[in-house]
């Protein structure tokens, strides 16, 4: 019977364990809250993996809209880009949009808990979380994963022409430092949460205008995609090679930002985040059938990619509102936001270079979302959220529209401000665009050494049958790749 | 011999082989190709911002033939190639060039033997 | 300390609100009440979040089993689809199926909460499902998405020929009234549910057999798709171009009904639903596995598409009983699903043009599954669902099997007429069918102005290094489509 | 109201059921437990969920890594496979792994519980998993997909050429009996995890070293796909056809880890699954980037695959420490694997011909992944989770790392030995390996009778448009394929 | 009649399509080919084994014209498909080959009439 | 000059383009097709349907090259895309076409100096 008991110790010891909060059972008012802790931590943790699974969203929507010369890149720029978040939000980046810090500072930014250590229930010093009682690590998660999302936005502008280098080198600053900042404005309890009143339930602003404005910031430096403008201007269509990826893209992310607007309750026992979960539908919803409409009536023809785009700009635009507005809102609000991709994608399209449409469908979608508030937020909501108050058409004020716009134009300038200036030194140092020959060769087999989709390419290796008695001479035919422009025959 | 090139639409490619084969031609070749003739392009719309396409997808069906039979097959495969009665344009065109030797890598032999069935009865036919 | 203050109001406020469950946390009988319904509702909810990613996996299969000229209007067809039934159910459709209704209409059809409106923790007024202690919202979207997903399995039949228009058309009545109605008798409280006892956990008849009957009604008259059958009435085989998306689309499928079949206990505390997550596995698993083995000895191929439409056909199947069998019980009604496929697959291939195989593994399977609870529901867990009784093989008794084949008879009845009516005004007035010559060329060119695939079909745009001096003569070709077919060489 | 009534009655039932939880929900004790238990069981089943979908992350990552002309075969494995094992496990293993034995028997194998049933709540006797709350279904649930993860690796290493066959006739015992004996050891109370306490969370050894040392014993008797090696000996890169789908499958491959490994806890309520979702996060992170930059300063390429392949090769490192370490050794855990496959995939590549890099990611890993527990474990985790003890670097013992090694090695030579019987078996009798020509071929078009992608290789079938008047010849072209590789045309 | 076979880089299909538009010649098929010529071979790595990339792809432009404007054709193609202003290694080859016969499949018209557009006018040049 | 056109085996290929590197042709363009010869169709199952292949996976191999060396390397080629000692049904076929012109698009020059390699030490042979 001994090996027995030495597999029951470890039960013993788990339910003796101190940080266990199963631990004084009996207690039926120990044992409610512990519940009610466990419901709410599976809720934010479940949340945020969901919202992790947006980078997959993100990864199949541009390898979607992207040449088939260029799709490896695009998945290696995610994997990369996802990683080089976790490291620097880890470290610095949490601190400073959620960390404590001394009372003239906080309205501007968050300052402790660099490089967290998390154990069983350890809740941290994190002041604007601390209505939640999930533990910080379920917290530091989910805003983590916010951050994850903002940084892969602000490639949408950049895509089939940047060197993979500046990927990681933009990525760094943007989680440790830009996105904190704004994410500590209206999520952290900075200044324009607190003092303002701005409303940013899940982040139209923090996470898609400040990606969108990034994005802008390195495509004004970046330039156009070779061949996209005729000489005249005129703007040559690229259309992405795959749009069932695309279009799968835009259904995975659509399905984490049941994560991404619900969870952003970071409570499950408070009920909110089902109603959530309806705004947030039937906003998408409306902005995939408008954009449809609209595109159809602009072009005559029913876009795939706008549908798409239209889904995803109302999900941009829902989200800021998502937990402060009622359903009918919630289609108005998704319907003017597919109808700003249809105007606006073209429109961009004539004088910026916007592979996939993120300026429109974060940036504008995001702008509008975040106004939204200020006309359609429910005076009752407000105050359950304990964020501003009643919109315009309940309050007659634009009082909140007023704090929603300076929340908008403030983030905006200090992203594009701060962006623009690290994509200006990365210009300037190791520079930003692939070269020419790179470009039109394709990324993915002058970056990373073999084409995304090699057969496209090259005729399928492996299989030789070689007969016998005859030599191998490929081994001859190899030339190193540097001297593969110079010229080499004699004339 | 001469190789007979046809360009057709996809959806008669059957009917095409059928005349080969009907024909005794040992073999043929099909690429994926993209063409323009009389039809030229036309402008479509990729996420509002205009798009030229002037190149629709067509099969390039290649057969090397004896040089005898090279009018009753053009002209039969012309016939399968048509669309409807009258024929639309970009049903296509077919080119013929001269064909100086050819080989069969089975076997090492060359010449036009190599390009026809020669029991044709074999096939069932 | 001021905006520290401001910081900390929204916390209070968040703990005063009437609304908020977490209110009066003192008392442990509320927080456990609290803890129990928020448990629940995460539960609700990540189950209806499991089944709206469901439309990615169908997207991916009919994608999949679609010709390479056809796969953008198919994934535009999805999200079009998915968000005309949103907003087609919210207004009018689950008001039909689980609203409250005088006592001699509720067993026809109920009828109040239209346009509805959630606030956090709100409950409706919805009589068959007050056994849940979710909110309003969560059983809202569970009960919408379960729609959206029947709407899906229509078009399954209808691929690759259909106008555009239809979906919307025809999606629209789909999603207000004719689920809604199948959906009330079922899941709603209607006559078959409530006083005929009929058993259908989870939908194989309300989901699957109502969509495939409706895809029935439009296949024929849609008629097959050009080139499927001979002159002579053969049938070619048209393969799908894409095994691994359509399969990436079954898999999706497959952790989707984890949502499906255990999420329709809409509980979670009474912990059925972890029983719900075995039957629904088991049965998958042996129909994939007799449908491998069913095809091997009917044509002795490893038919790849056939193994997931015997995965599909058996987790159709198992959805109706999932919550009244015991496991090896659902092997046998999955295995013999994966047997129907096989053998109805090839039949209905000769006479009726379903490129996916809907009509079997939905409609087939779906009746399969509805009777297979009047043959194995454990009395146990009849009385525990509280509907209807054990099937025959505890209790001897053909009674639960009878009212089984009436729910499936009813409601393949209804549903047929009404939907052949529906299509059949859409086929006088706007028409089914695209135009030869379109479905010709594919869809995706014809309409909807670009190939999904554009790199398949054309050489890839972008990347023109024109030489100077060179004037783009490229405008010049442009000519309008409309012109396209007409006689333009004079001999 | 008579029909309301009916319908009244099924809730009057669900209360009065004495397996529902609910049942007392009189007395705040009952519903807090009840609640509690719901908390842990929702957490459970979405957990097992989520490593349930990873099935379609090594679909898509096999796929990805596979030539064009076999990836049907690829899903149809993975459908196939998962199918097989769930029958097996649910039969056999299940009880081997978990179930209860005389006490001179369990250190080896346990031996109760086979071919289980289940109802709502009910718990089997399981003893190693009576620490947690959650009931035998959701419990059966979570090991059975670890089963499954552990058999889709196994194949990694033997794609592009084994017969069909194969799968499902080593499938049966892997599932059934290899795997549950290793799960035994260390998840299931046996010797070495109750007397030797050696620690493996979610299964570095158990999932993960297993699968790949199966593979290892396949890919011996297997041997290298035709044309990868020259006569010299000389490797030639076979690339694989698709890097987004293979990338798609590391995102979900990750997306699930947060199941696998944080769902270990089998847990809610003691929050810890909220630290392990952090470690597994940073050490993935810290592996795809020390794997890029690896590959970069030994290739010059930034290798797309390589990325993914240091991702997964971290997350399965992470997984045996990921209950037991902090947030920084995860990151040291992560870089170390990482690092491990950019040396040793082009390694093994020289000799062993392993598609997906399965030997480095998850044998080396997996290896690396189980010691480092004995270096990084924190002696107050090690308390926590009732496991072994703290490791090296915090108690300055090699105690544990001992009975790390021990792990590995005694999981290892059981796995191959049983393995390498089995595959011989196969090898000698059916036949492991497809004939050259159909390998040549391609497996899609020989074993499964039409390819993964039919449009590659074939002019698209449908849509004839017959010329009136000519008959159908096609039919007269038909012979069978068992001819065609014969000699057919006289000299 | 000839038709002349160009082997070009993607991004100056459009120049060269120009070209023929603006000699008259009736239609182009355009084929996705992968070749070689004196840039020869490079090596890359995939996982770190080293791969030998000996073909890379280019764009095969046929087209079938009257034999007269062959020569002033052929030299715009080339200048139209030339990289910069004096070439780099890879921009390809043009080929004249003869063809014997021309097939219309529309009208089953033959002969070089077929090959080059008569009404240039009708098409807005 | 000649173009000579094999129809060949995708796994023959490293082997027929070491052919053409040591007789000294310049380059080579290859092309993915699908033919069918003496091993006509085959009958396959798709979801219990059956559908008749007749058209299987090749390589079109192309190389222009002066007169004098076709005979030669013919022959060579036909060794090395052979299946075995004695070769199997499907091996493909190899066919010769005269070529009139050739350009080098980088230089303009014409003629059959464009089309081999004038150093063939430079690389390396
Ligand atoms: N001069 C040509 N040279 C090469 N290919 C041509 C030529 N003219 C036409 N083609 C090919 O034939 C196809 C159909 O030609 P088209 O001119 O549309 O037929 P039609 O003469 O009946 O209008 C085109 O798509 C193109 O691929
Ligand atoms: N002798 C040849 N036969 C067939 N195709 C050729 C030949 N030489 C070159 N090519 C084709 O032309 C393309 C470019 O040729 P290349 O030799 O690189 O040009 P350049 O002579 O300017 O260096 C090659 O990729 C190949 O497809
Ligand atoms: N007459 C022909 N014209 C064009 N291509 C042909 C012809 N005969 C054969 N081919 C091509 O050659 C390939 C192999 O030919 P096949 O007849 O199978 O070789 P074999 O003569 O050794 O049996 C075919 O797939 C086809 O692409």
């Amino acid at each position: 019977m001994k090996a027995w008991k030495v597999l029951l110790l470890p039960l013993v010891l788990l339910f003796a364990f101190p940080l266990n909060v199963q631990a004084a059972a009996q207690d039926p008012g120990q044992v409610a809250q512990a519940a009610s802790v466990g419901a709410d931590t599976v809720w934010v943790v479940v949340a945020a993996v969901l919202v992790m699974f947006m980078q997959a969203g993100f990864a199949m929507l541009e390898v979607g809209f992207s040449r088939m010369k260029n799709v490896g890149t695009v998945v290696a720029k995610v994997i990369t880009n996802f990683s080089v978040a976790a490291l620097s939000y880890w470290a610095v980046g949490f601190a400073l949009a959620f960390g404590a810090a001394a009372t003239w500072l906080f309205p501007l930014i968050g300052g402790s808990n660099f490089f967290p250590t998390f154990s069983p229930g350890s809740t941290l010093n994190l002041p604007a979380m601390s209505g939640s009682t999930a533990p910080a690590a379920a917290k530091f998660m989910f805003q983590f994963v916010f951050c994850a999302v903002s940084l892969a936005i602000v490639w949408g502008t950049m895509l089939e022409r940047t060197k993979f280098i500046v990927y990681v080198l933009f990525g760094i600053p943007f989680a440790a430092i830009i996105y904190p900042l704004i994410s500590h404005q209206l999520f952290g309890g900075g200044f324009l949460q607190a003092t303002l009143g701005a409303q940013d339930f899940a982040g139209s602003t923090v996470v898609h205008l400040t990606g969108a404005t990034a994005g802008l910031a390195g495509l004004l430096l970046l330039g156009p995609r070779l061949g996209k403008y005729e000489k005249d201007h005129r703007p040559n269509a690229i259309p992405g090679h795959n749009m069932p990826l695309a279009q799968l893209g835009v259904l995975i992310l659509w399905f984490g930002w049941f994560g991404f607007n619900p969870g952003s309750t970071l409570n499950a026992v408070n009920l909110h985040f089902a109603d959530v979960v309806i705004t947030t539908q039937l906003a998408a919803s409306a902005g995939a059938l408008a954009a449809l409409l609209g595109i159809y009536l602009t072009s005559r023809t029913l876009d795939v990619g706008m549908i798409g785009n239209g889904a995803i700009a109302a999900l941009v635009a829902i989200t800021a509102p998502s937990g402060y507005v009622e359903p009918w809102a919630a289609i108005v609000i998704g319907a003017v936001a597919g109808t700003i991709v249809v105007v606006a994608i073209p429109l961009i399209d004539k004088k910026l270079d916007d592979p996939v449409g993120c300026l429109s469908a974060h940036g504008l979608a995001g702008i509008w979302g975040t106004l939204s508030c200020g006309l359609f937020t429910v005076p009752a909501l407000a105050k359950f959220n304990g964020v501003g108050e009643g919109g315009l058409f309940y309050t007659g004020s634009v009082h909140q529209l007023g704090a929603q716009a300076v929340a908008v134009a403030g983030s905006f300038l200090v992203t594009f401000g701060l962006s623009y200036g690290i994509f200006w030194l990365i210009k300037r140092t190791v520079g930003l665009r692939a070269e020419a020959h790179d470009e039109l060769d394709g990324l993915d087999i002058s970056e990373h050494g073999m084409w995304g989709y090699p057969e496209a390419f090259m005729p399928v290796p492996g299989g030789a049958y070689r007969p016998a008695g005859q030599e191998a001479l490929s081994s001859r035919r190899v030339k190193l790749r540097e001297a593969e422009r110079q010229e080499v025959e004699p004339a | 011999m001469k190789m007979v090139i046809a360009i057709i639409r996809h959806e008669h490619l059957q009917a095409v082989q059928d005349v080969l084969d009907e024909c005794g031609v040992s073999g043929v070749t099909v690429t994926e190709v993209k063409g323009c003739g009389a039809q030229r392009g036309y402008t479509e719309r990729y996420r509002g911002t205009s798009v030229n396409i002037s190149l629709r997808p067509r099969l390039k069906v290649e057969a090397v033939m004896r040089q005898e039979i090279v009018p009753v097959v053009i002209d039969k495969m012309a016939a399968a190639a048509r669309t409807g009665e009258s024929g639309e344009v970009g049903d296509g065109k077919i080119f013929v060039i001269g064909v100086e030797d050819a080989v069969r890598i089975r076997t090492g032999e060359h010449g036009a033997a190599t390009v026809q069935h020669q029991q044709r009865e074999m096939w069932g036919h």
